[in-house]
C-alpha cells in the first residue's frame, strides 16, 4: 500500500463536501475492513481517504421510534447492532444472522452503512434488510433522499449510490406480526462465503400467507428480489404442492452465478431447497 | 523419577500464551532490506526480456535482481533435495504461473511490494501440461535437462527420464499378479483421484541472511537447518562452516519449510548487494511455493469369494508440479505401501512422479500416505461390500500382522495394526445398531486403517551438556514447529539422567552448536532424534559417572553433580558433553522389484472412524464424530500426542471436504483464506484420539513418531460413511456437496443439469 | 474463464462476416477498448479500460487475428497486460458464421485466463464482470444489424 | 496534504506519540514499536494472528489503519502478564495444551479475554461461534475449547480476571 491524504470530517456534510463526484481515488472510510482488503489486494489505490470515524455521533444511533422502526446510524457497528437489545428483541432473526455474519472483531469495527454500501452480494446485511423491507436514507450534495435496500444495488460492487453521498441511516420497518427468516448456505467451511443466501417475510392471513418478500443473494451478482415467487405465494396456503411451485418459479425467476462454491445448476437447486425450508422456517 | 509419559506442558508454552516466542518474522538487523517478488505470468514460456527499469527508477528501490544477476555470483544456482531444479530466480525458462522471477529490494516493503508492480517480462509461450497422467506421456516437456541432485543415500539412483516428464518411476513386484487376478474368485477394480492442496502453516516462510565478511548467518523458517547449511555452501562453493542456520520457533512447517524454499534467494541477494535481506511471504505467495501432490491411482484387487485377497496391482500418478521438490521421494516412499496394510501374496506397484506446469508439490503431513490411503481403503470397503462382508471383518480377515513379510519382503514388527483395528471398532461400537437419521437427513459410520513408512537411511545427532551447578542443556536441529519435540527431547534427556523434564533448556536450531540432522519431517524427529538425544544423555551420564569415579564419589544413579564438579575443579567451573548419533538399519529396495528385507526402521499404524449426516436435498456432509486410535508406540508426552493426532485428522478433515486449489490457465484462483477455506472452529465435529497399548522396541523408551498418522485414515472413513448412509461412493478429493447432490440426484433418476 | 453464445442477424453471412472481421466495427462493440492501432493487417493493438464500482483496470492490449477463413470461421488471441500490477489476461476466441434461411448466425466462444494478482484474487467479480460485458456486446451487436439477436448462452 | 500523521494513543498503559504513514497497519506499527506478539497471517482479518484491543474491543490489526488510533487505547497480548503474572486465561491455555505451534496463541487468548468479559460463562456451541473467526492449522480447538471452558471456571472462583480489555 502506498500512502495517501487523509481526512477526518466532524460532520456528515463536511464529509459529502470533501467527497469527489468525479474522481474514484477518493472513497470514504469507516471501518475499513472491505476497503482495506481492496488495498491490500493492490486493486485500489486511493488518493485520499476521507475517515467517518469523527462524525458526528448521532449517526452511530440505533433507536426505534414511534412507528415501530429500528433506525440504525450507519456509523454503528455491526457489534453495536448486535448488542442493542430492543432491536435484537424485535428481530430476533437480525441477532441470529448477526452471530454468523464475518467474525467478532470486523462486527466490532465494521458499521452498518459500510455492509450496506459494499455491495459484495455475498454478505448477509443486505439481502436481510432487503427482505424485511428497509431503507436507507443518504445525504449528498443535494440533501437527503430514501432508497429502498433492494434498490440500492446494481451489480457486483456497484450500488445507485453517487461517489459523493454517503448512507446516513437505515430504517427497518417492525414486523407488525409479519414472520421472517434468513438462512445462509455454504459449500465448503462452516464461515466459508455463502453459496446461497435467503430472506423472507411473510405476512399471513389465517393460513394462507398475504403477502410475501423473498430476496436472494450470493448465487446471483447482486441481491434479487423474487418477485414472481412472491406474486404466486400471494393468496397461497404454504402447503407442499404449493411450496414446491414457488421453489419451481424461483428457480426460473433469476440468473445464477457458478463459481467455487457451486455451479448454476447446483445454486438452482440449493434455492429451491432453501426456498421451502426459509419459508417454513419463517411460518414455524 | 519416571519423565516418560508425563503429560507436561511444552517447555516454552509461557512464551507461546504471551506472545513472547520467537519466530523469524520477529527479527529485524540495523540495515536490513525487504525482498518482494515479481513472479510469472505465464505456465510456461521462455523469457525473452524483463525490464527492471521502471521499478529501478521508484525513490527507495534499493536493487531490482534478476536470475542472470545471481548467475554472476552462483554459477549454477539450482537447487532441491532430489533433483538440482529449481533455480533461485527464473532462467531461460518459467514453468508455472507465480514462479519468482525478480526481486525488488527496499528498506521499506510497501515500497518493494510497488515497485514489483512496474516490472515487465515478456515470454514466449510453450505448451503447458497440468493434468499429471496427461503428463507421463505428453509432448509438452516441463524441462528439457534434468540434474539429478545427488544427495541424499535413499535417492542415489534417481535418474528421471529424459524427454519425459517423468522424475521417478518406482516398481514393486511380489508373486505373480495376473495368474492370481485369474485364479481369483472376483476381480474389483477402481479409480480415485485427489485435488492439489497445500500446508497454509499461519506463519509464511520467512528467511532473512545477513553477510559477514566471509560467512553467512540465515535465520529462516526451516525444518531442515543441517540441509539449508549443506545446499547453501554447496551453492556457494564455500565450507559449511562458513554459513550459519537459525531457526526460532515455527509457527507451523507441517512439510511446507522441509529443504530449501527462500533461503537460497535470500542468501545471494544479501550476498549481491552486501546488506541483510529479508524475505516473507505473504499468504497468496504460500500457493506459489509448495503444495501437496494431486494424484490419480488405479488400484485392481483379486479376492476369494469368502474375502481373501490374493492380489493387488496400484498404478499412481503423483503431480510434482514444476519442480521435483522431495516428490520423487513421496513417489517411492510412499509408493511402497501403496497396497496397504494387508497381507496380500502378489503385489504390483507401479508408482509415477511427473512434473507439471503447477507449482511444486512436496511433503505434507503423511507424504503421500493419505492420497494413497484414500483409495486402497475407499477400495476395500467397496470390494466388502460387494462380497457382503462387515467392513471391520474383512479387514481383520486380511490386515498384516507382526512376523509376516509386508509387499516389500520386509518382516513386519512392532506395527499394531491389529490392536488398532480392533481398538477402533471397539470405540465406534461397531457391533451396536447405528441410528441412521430420518427424513432428509441420513446418518452413516465408516473406518478406514492405513500405515506409513519412516524414513531411512537417515542421521541425527544430539549434544548433552552438562554445567558444572548441574543444569543441563540440549543441542538439537530437530526443530520445534508446534509438534512438541523439545519437550519431548527434553523428558529423554530428564529420564536418562534423572532430573525433572521441565528444568532442561532445549536450543534448537542452530547449525553452529548443534549437529547434523537430516531434518524435522515424516515423523521421523522422536524415534531418530530421540535416539540419538537418549544416546547423547547416556554417554554424559556414563562420563558423569567416570568422573565420579575419578574424584572418588560413591558409585549410584543420583550424582550430587555441584560436588563432582567442585571436587574436580575446586570450583563451580567445567561442564560435561555427552555426544549422541543414531542412524538406523536399512537395505535399499531392489530397482527393479523393490524388495529390501529393511525398508523402514518403523511403521506408523493408525485408524479412524467416523460418523456423518448427509442432508440428502443439499449434498452436505456434516461429520459428527471423528475417532482416531494410533499405534505411537510407548508415548513419551501422551497429552502432546492426542493433540497431535486431534490436530492431524481436522488438518485431513479439510483436505477431505473443504479444501481444494482451483486453477484457471494454470493461476491458482483461490490463493487466499477467503477462498481457500481450512477448517475453523464450526467444522470440527466430536474428537476421539486413543493411542493403543504399544512399544517400538529400537525406539527411545519404546517410542515412535506420530505427527502424520492420524492423516491416513480420515478421507476413505468419511467416504465410507457417506456410502453407509445414502449408497452414493465419490472417488474424487475433495468431497464437494455438489457432486454428492449430483451423485445422488443421477441415482434417483432425475439427474440435475450441468451448467453449459 | 469461457463464455459462448450465439447471435442472429439478419443478413447475408459475407456482409456479417466482412463486418465481423473488420476491427473498428468490432472493437467498437466492445465497452472501453479505444486507441484501436492496425500494426498489420492481422495484428492490433489497444486499450482497454474498464470499472466495477470505484475500481478500475486499464490494460494495453494485443489482438492477433489467428485464422480468418471468409466467411466461416475468425479466429483470434488477445493478449493484456494491466497498467500498475503484475497480471495478464490472455483469451483465445472464435466465431463462426452459418447461413440460416435470411439469418447468419455467429456462435461465438471466448476462453479467456487472467493470471497474476487479479486472477488470484477476483474471480467472481471478474465474472460478473465478463458476463456484464458479454451482454452489452450482444446488444450493440444487435444494434448494429437489423434483427432479432438471440440470448447469450453460458 | 501529508501522507503521513502525527497520532498520540496509549499503548498498554502508556502513551505513545509517533508520526505514521497513513497506509500503515496497526500491525507493522506495533512491529515498529517492537512488540511482535500480534502478527499478520492471512492478511485479511479471517484467522485472527493480529488481534488487539482498541478501546476494549478487539480488531484485526492487519485491517486497521494504524492512523486511526488517534486518542484510542491499545492493549496487546504483551499486556495481559503486566504484572509478571498469566492471566486465568493463559493459565487456562498452558494447562490445556491449546496450542501448538503458537502462532494464533495471542490471538485466541484475547478473543476468550473478551469472550468471558462479555459471557463469563459460554456454552459450548457460543466458544465455537465466537472463536469461529480464529484459524489454527494445527488444529488445536479441542483443547482451546477446553482451556476456554477451563478459563470460565477458573473465573467463577476468581473473579478477579485481569487486566479487563
Amino acid at each position: 500500500m502506498i500512502p495517501f491524504a487523509w481526512d477526518e470530517p466532524k460532520t456528515l456534510s463536511e464529509a459529502v463536501n470533501l467527497l469527489d463526484p468525479d474522481d474514484p481515488t477518493v472513497r470514504p472510510i469507516a471501518g475499513g475492513t472491505a476497503l482495506m482488503l481492496m488495498m491490500k489486494a493492490g486493486v485500489f489505490m486511493p488518493s485520499r481517504l476521507i475517515s467517518l470515524a469523527k462524525i458526528e455521533p448521532l449517526y452511530s444511533e440505533i433507536t426505534i421510534d414511534r412507528a415501530g422502526a429500528v433506525r440504525i446510524g450507519a456509523m454503528a457497528s455491526l457489534s453495536k447492532l448486535e448488542r442493542s437489545g430492543e432491536a435484537m428483541e424485535a428481530f430476533p432473526l437480525m441477532k441470529r444472522a448477526l452471530r454468523t455474519l464475518s467474525n467478532v472483531r470486523v462486527r466490532n469495527v465494521a458499521c452498518v452503512g459500510g455492509a450496506l454500501a459494499h455491495g459484495d452480494p455475498h454478505m448477509d446485511l443486505p439481502p436481510l434488510f432487503a427482505a424485511l423491507g428497509a431503507r436507507v436514507s443518504v445525504i449528498g450534495p443535494a440533501g437527503k433522499r430514501e432508497i429502498a435496500v433492494e434498490d440500492l444495488y446494481t451489480g457486483y460492487y456497484e450500488t445507485v449510490l453517487q461517489k459523493n453521498e454517503l448512507i446516513a441511516e437505515a430504517i427497518v420497518p417492525p414486523l407488525n406480526g409479519a414472520r421472517a427468516s434468513y438462512m445462509k448456505i455454504t459449500s465448503r467451511s462452516a464461515d466459508d462465503w455463502p453459496a446461497l443466501n435467503i430472506g423472507v417475510r411473510l405476512e399471513k392471513d389465517g393460513t394462507r400467507i398475504r403477502d410475501a418478500r423473498i430476496v436472494i443473494s450470493a448465487a446471483t451478482e447482486k441481491v434479487t428480489r423474487l418477485s414472481k415467487t412472491e406474486k404466486l405465494l400471494r393468496g397461497a396456503s404454504p402447503d407442499d404442492r404449493s411450496l414446491a411451485e414457488a421453489a419451481d418459479v424461483a428457480a426460473g425467476e433469476v440468473s445464477f452465478l457458478s463459481d467455487a462454491h457451486g455451479s448454476a445448476a447446483y445454486k438452482k437447486e440449493l434455492l429451491r431447497v432453501c426456498l421451502k425450508r426459509a419459508i417454513r422456517e419463517a411460518l414455524s | 523419577m519416571n519423565q516418560i509419559g508425563r503429560a507436561i506442558p511444552r517447555l516454552e508454552a509461557r512464551a507461546k500464551v504471551t506472545g513472547r516466542a520467537d519466530y523469524v518474522h520477529n527479527i529485524r538487523v540495523p540495515g536490513m532490506l525487504y525482498g518482494k517478488i515479481f513472479r510469472s505470468t505465464v505456465p510456461h514460456g521462455r523469457i525473452r526480456h524483463i525490464d527492471t527499469s521502471a521499478a529501478q527508477a521508484i525513490d527507495g528501490v534499493h536493487a531490482v535482481i534478476t536470475g542472470e544477476d545471481i548467475r554472476a555470483i552462483i554459477r549454477e544456482p539450482y537447487f532441491g533435495p532430489a533433483f538440482h531444479d529449481q533455480p533461485i530466480l527464473a532462467l531461460e525458462k518459467v514453468h508455472f504461473v507465480g514462479e519468482p522471477v525478480a526481486v525488488v529490494l527496499s528498506p521499506d516493503p510497501h515500497i518493494a511490494e510497488q515497485a514489483v508492480q512496474a516490472i515487465e517480462a515478456d515470454y514466449e509461450e510453450l505448451p503447458p501440461v497440468f493434468d499429471e497422467v496427461e503428463a507421463a506421456t505428453s509432448s509438452a516437456i516441463v524441462h528439457d535437462v534434468l540434474r539429478p541432485a545427488g544427495t541424499f543415500a535413499d535417492l542415489k539412483h534417481l535418474a528421471g527420464r529424459k524427454n519425459t516428464n517423468v522424475t521417478l518411476d518406482y516398481h514393486l513386484r511380489r508373486g505373480d499378479v495376473e495368474k492370481a487376478f485369474a485364479a481369483a474368485d472376483r476381480v474389483f477394480e477402481h479409480v480415485f483421484r485427489t485435488g492439489q492442496v497445500l500446508h497454509v502453516p499461519l506463519e509464511s516462510h520467512a528467511a532473512l541472511a545477513e553477510p559477514g565478511h566471509d560467512s553467512l548467518i540465515i535465520h529462516t523458517s526451516t525444518q531442515t537447518p543441517s540441509f539449508v547449511r549443506t545446499e547453501i555452501a554447496r551453492l556457494l562453493g564455500w565450507p559449511e562452516n562458513r554459513v550459519s542456520v537459525k531457526v526460532p520457533f515455527l509457527g507451523g512447517g507441517f512439510g511446507a519449510k522441509v529443504y530449501v524454499k527462500l533461503e537460497a534467494l535470500a542468501a545471494a541477494l544479501a550476498l549481491i548487494v552486501r546488506r541483510p535481506v529479508k524475505i516473507a511471504l505473504t499468504m497468496e505467495e504460500q500457493f506459489y511455493t509448495i503444495s501437496k501432490h494431486a494424484t490419480t491411482f488405479r488400484i485392481k484387487s483379486g479376492v476369494t469369494k469368502d474375502g481373501q485377497v490374493t492380489a493387488r496391482a496400484c498404478e499412481v500418478w503423483w503431480n510434482g508440479g514444476a519442480y521435483a521438490d522431495i516428490g520423487p521421494r513421496v513417489a517411492q516412499k510412499s509408493g511402497f505401501t501403496a497396497a496397504g496394510p494387508y497381507d496380500i501374496d502378489n503385489v504390483r506397484i507401479d508408482s509415477t512422479e511427473v512434473y507439471t506446469n503447477r507449482p511444486p508439490a512436496g511433503a505434507l503431513r503423511g507424504f503421500g500416505v493419505p492420497q494413497l490411503v484414500w483409495a486402497y481403503e475407499s477400495h476395500t470397503d467397496l470390494i466388502a461390500r460387494e462380497l457382503g462382508i462387515d467392513p471391520v471383518e474383512f479387514r481383520r480377515k486380511n490386515i498384516l500382522r507382526d512376523g509376516r513379510p509386508h509387499a516389500t519382503g520386509t518382516i513386519m514388527k512392532d506395527a499394531a495394526i491389529d490392536k488398532v483395528l480392533d481398538r477402533l471398532a471397539e470405540r465406534m461400537n461397531w457391533q451396536a445398531p447405528f441410528d441412521r437419521g430420518n427424513g432428509t437427513l441420513k446418518r452413516g459410520r465408516g473406518i478406514a486403517i492405513g500405515f506409513k513408512a519412516s524414513i531411512s537411511p537417515t542421521t541425527s545427532g544430539a549434544i548433552v551438556n552438562v554445567s558444572a551447578d548441574g543444569s543441563i542443556v540440549l543441542y538439537t536441529n530437530t526443530i520445534d514447529m508446534g509438534q512438541g519435540s523439545d519437550t519431548a527431547m527434553a523428558q529423554i534427556v530428564a529420564e536418562v539422567l534423572n532430573v525433572p523434564a521441565e528444568t532442561v533448556k532445549v536450543v534448537h536450531g542452530n547449525t553452529d552448536v548443534a549437529p547434523y540432522d537430516m531434518g524435522t519431517l515424516g515423523s521421523r524427529s522422536t524415534f531418530h532424534m530421540g535416539n540419538a538425544v537418549r544416546l547423547a544423555a547416556e554417554d554424559a551420564r556414563a562420563k558423569l559417572a567416570a568422573l565420579a569415579a575419578e574424584v572418588g564419589l560413591p558409585v549410584r544413579t543420583n550424582y550430587d553433580v555441584k560436588e563432582l564438579f567442585r571436587k574436580r575443579y575446586g570450583m563451580q567451573a567445567g561442564n560435561m558433553i555427552g555426544a549422541g548419533t543414531y542412524i538406523p538399519r536399512y537395505t535399499a529396495p531392489d530397482p527393479e522389484t523393490g524388495q529390501s528385507d529393511n525398508v523402514t526402521p518403523f511403521w506408523m499404524i493408525g485408524g479412524t472412524g467416523a460418523e456423518v449426516e448427509v442432508d440428502t436435498e443439499t449434498g452436505h456432509v456434516r461429520v459428527l464424530r471423528l475417532v482416531n486410535v494410533a499405534d505411537a508406540g510407548k508415548p513419551i508426552n501422551p497429552k502432546i500426542c492426542k493433540t497431535q493426532l486431534s490436530g492431524g485428522a481436522i488438518m485431513q478433515l479439510g483436505f477431505t471436504l473443504y479444501e481444494d486449489m482451483v486453477f484457471d490457465g494454470g493461476q491458482v484462483t483461490n490463493a487466499s483464506f477467503a477462498d481457500y477455506k481450512i477448517p475453523g472452529f464450526r467444522d470440527v465435529p466430536v474428537m476421539e484420539s486413543e493411542l493403543v497399548a504399544a512399544a517400538q522396541e529400537t525406539g527411545p523408551f519404546g517410542a515412535k513418531g506420530v505427527g502424520e498418522t492420524s492423516t491416513f485414515g480420515v478421507s476413505p472413513a468419511i467416504a465410507n460413511a457417506i456410502q453407509d448412509a445414502v449408497g452414493i461412493r465419490l472417488t474424487e478429493l475433495p468431497i464437494k456437496p455438489e457432486a454428492l447432490l449430483r451423485a445422488l440426484r443421477a441415482a434417483e433418476g432425475r439427474p440435475i443439469e450441468e451448467d453449459s | 474463464m469461457k463464455f459462448s453464445g450465439e447471435i442472429a442477424v439478419k443478413a447475408p453471412r459475407e456482409s456479417v462476416f466482412d463486418r465481423v472481421q473488420d476491427a473498428r466495427f468490432f472493437a467498437s462493440c466492445v465497452e472501453g477498448v479505444r486507441n484501436l492501432v492496425e500494426v498489420t493487417p492481422t495484428r492490433y493493438t489497444a486499450r482497454f479500460e474498464t470499472k466495477i464500482a470505484y475500481i478500475r483496470f486499464d490494460f494495453e492490449v494485443v489482438v492477433e487475428v489467428t485464422r480468418a477463413e471468409r466467411p466461416h470461421i475468425i479466429e483470434a488471441r488477445i493478449e493484456g497486460k494491466p497498467h500498475g500490477i503484475v497480471g495478464r489476461l490472455a483469451a483465445n476466441s472464435s466465431a463462426t458464421f452459418t447461413q440460416d434461411g435470411d439469418d447468419t448466425r455467429i456462435q461465438y466462444a471466448i476462453e479467456a485466463s487472467l493470471t497474476g494478482r487479479l486472477g488470484s484474487i477476483g474471480q467472481p467479480v471478474l465474472k460478473s464482470k465478463a458476463k456484464d460485458m458479454e451482454r452489452h456486446f450482444v446488444q450493440n451487436m444487435r444494434a448494429a444489424f437489423p434483427g432479432g439477436v438471440a440470448e447469450p448462452a453460458s | 496534504m501529508s501522507t503521513r500523521r502525527d497520532i498520540r494513543f496509549t499503548l498498554n498503559g502508556r502513551p505513545v506519540g509517533v508520526a505514521v504513514d497513513t497506509s500503515r497497519n496497526l500491525v507493522e506499527l506495533l512491529h515498529e514499536l517492537g512488540l511482535f506478539g500480534a502478527r499478520e497471517s492471512c492478511g485479511q482479518g479471517l484467522c485472527g494472528c493480529c488481534t488487539v484491543f482498541v478501546d476494549g474491543e478487539a480488531v484485526s490489526g492487519c485491517l486497521y489503519l494504524a492512523v486511526r488510533l488517534d486518542g484510542k487505547a491499545v492493549t496487546t497480548i504483551e499486556h495481559l502478564d503486566a504484572d509478571g503474572n498469566l492471566s486465568l486465561v493463559q493459565q487456562a491455555f498452558v494447562d490445556s495444551g491449546a496450542f501448538q505451534c503458537g502462532f494464533c496463541t495471542p490471538g485466541f487468548v484475547l478473543m476468550t479475554h473478551q469472550l468471558l468479559v462479555q459471557n463469563p460463562d459460554p456454552s459450548e456451541d457460543e466458544i465455537k461461534h465466537y472463536l469461529s473467526g480464529n484459524l489454527c492449522r494445527c488444529a488445536a480447538y479441542p483443547e482451546i475449547a477446553e482451556a476456554v471452558r477451563a478459563a470460565a471456571r477458573a473465573q467463577k472462583q476468581n473473579p478477579r480476571q485481569k487486566p479487563e480489555p
